[in-house]
């Protein structure tokens, strides 16, 4: 992935990516394999067919890109300080998605599964919760609506 | 977007609000808090989020209701998250 | 996968499965794809270059291959009752493996993260626990073990 | 293995036990349970696991302790595991 420069001029790597198109998971994983990492855990969010018991024909998100790029890094650093993990990645669609199309994807690599987990749940959690990303969907019956969960701003 | 312009706000309109507001984002005077802005501009667009539900971001970066509007930022109205 | 028949004469499908080579996992995942499923967890285990500080050479699993695939089979049958999720799959290498290379595989497809994050969890610690697979490592002091953890049996 | 014999039973071992006892395998006479044949075993090759630490199983089952050792079935003992 291609680094950035935070304020102190320090080379940071760059963990967390908005997708305008498909992306491959294969080389993101291979880039957490670590001789010192003996887990993984991944979670990949896919384009369901129902929401809420409505049909889905397809859906598209938007992003509010300057600041959920600085958002997202924020949770992967959050993520690597909080748990003894030793690396984390996350990328995240943007666009039009079909129907069993990959949306967001997360990646860590630990030396133990017990910290794998805790920080892949943490970090598909805190983008869901934090990082402006909004869903539109089309349904089956010819509307169509943007998500605006209840439960935020947290 | 007008950034140069020393006596106007940017103002960027994401999901439910920019479908109100008809564009993505538009230049209007620097004037008054955050939140009187985004009242003002609720009354005029009908936006049907309240400000409780939203967040505010002031040049990419999260900010108060509080902060004044400074002329030559760009303000975006956060509506709640629906990623992942 | 193969399919196996049970007492009854029911075709089950085969959802563990023991490997004697380095498998992929690309067509392990996309069988749990399904248009129902938003979520999908996957864990991996991979050979660390250490275990308990001490430096690890390599290592290489010996099962009990026809009570290692019933008790697989029924750790995915478990989880497939217990929680609500889709499908998954798990396979468990045997054999030589180098530093680096996949132990084990679980994947877990579901509607919801929770459940997705919770089966696959149960599924590595079950695996971990119950099926009858022994590991001996070889460490860079020359010496070799057999891991027999304390905690067992539960 | 003699799965034909009627009279005795094949005994597998694995892990620590396959190496002490220096075969995989092997076919012994079928008498008492299973308890008493492991600790006449143990006696013989020195395993170092107590009972406790194991399990056992009969033809691919998990069984218990005090079964009978049946002529013509295969009786596996199982350390701790260490898989994943």
């Amino acid at each position: 992935m291609e680094t950035t420069t935070d304020a102190a001029g320090d080379h940071l790597v760059q963990r967390f990516r908005l997708a305008e198109a498909p992306f491959e998971i294969a080389p993101l994983r291979a880039a957490l394999l670590d001789a010192r990492a003996g887990a993984y855990a991944g979670f990949e969010g896919w384009v369901r067919d129902h929401n809420d018991g409505r049909g889905v024909h397809g859906l598209r998100y938007q992003a509010y890109a300057a600041l959920a790029q600085a958002e997202g890094e924020r949770i992967l650093a959050e993520a690597l300080e909080r748990f003894a993990i030793v690396n984390a990645r996350c990328v995240h669609r943007v666009g039009e998605l079909a129907i069993g199309e990959l949306a967001v994807w997360v990646g860590v690599s630990a030396a133990h599964r017990e910290a794998a987990f805790a920080a892949c749940r943490f970090v598909i959690d805190e983008v869901k919760a934090r990082v402006p990303i909004w869903k539109h969907e089309r349904y089956a019956d010819g509307a169509a609506d943007w998500l605006h969960p209840d439960d935020q701003p947290r | 977007m007008d950034r140069a312009a020393t006596d106007t706000v940017t103002v960027l309109y994401f999901a439910s609000l920019r479908d109100a507001a008809g564009v993505a984002s538009e230049s209007l005077p620097a004037q008054g808090d955050l939140r009187a802005l985004y009242t003002a501009l609720r009354g005029r667009y009908g936006f049907a989020l309240p400000i409780e539900r939203l967040r505010v971001a002031v040049d990419g970066a999260f900010a108060r209701w509080d902060d004044p509007v400074r002329a030559g930022s760009e303000v975006a109205f956060i509506p709640p998250v629906s990623g992942g």
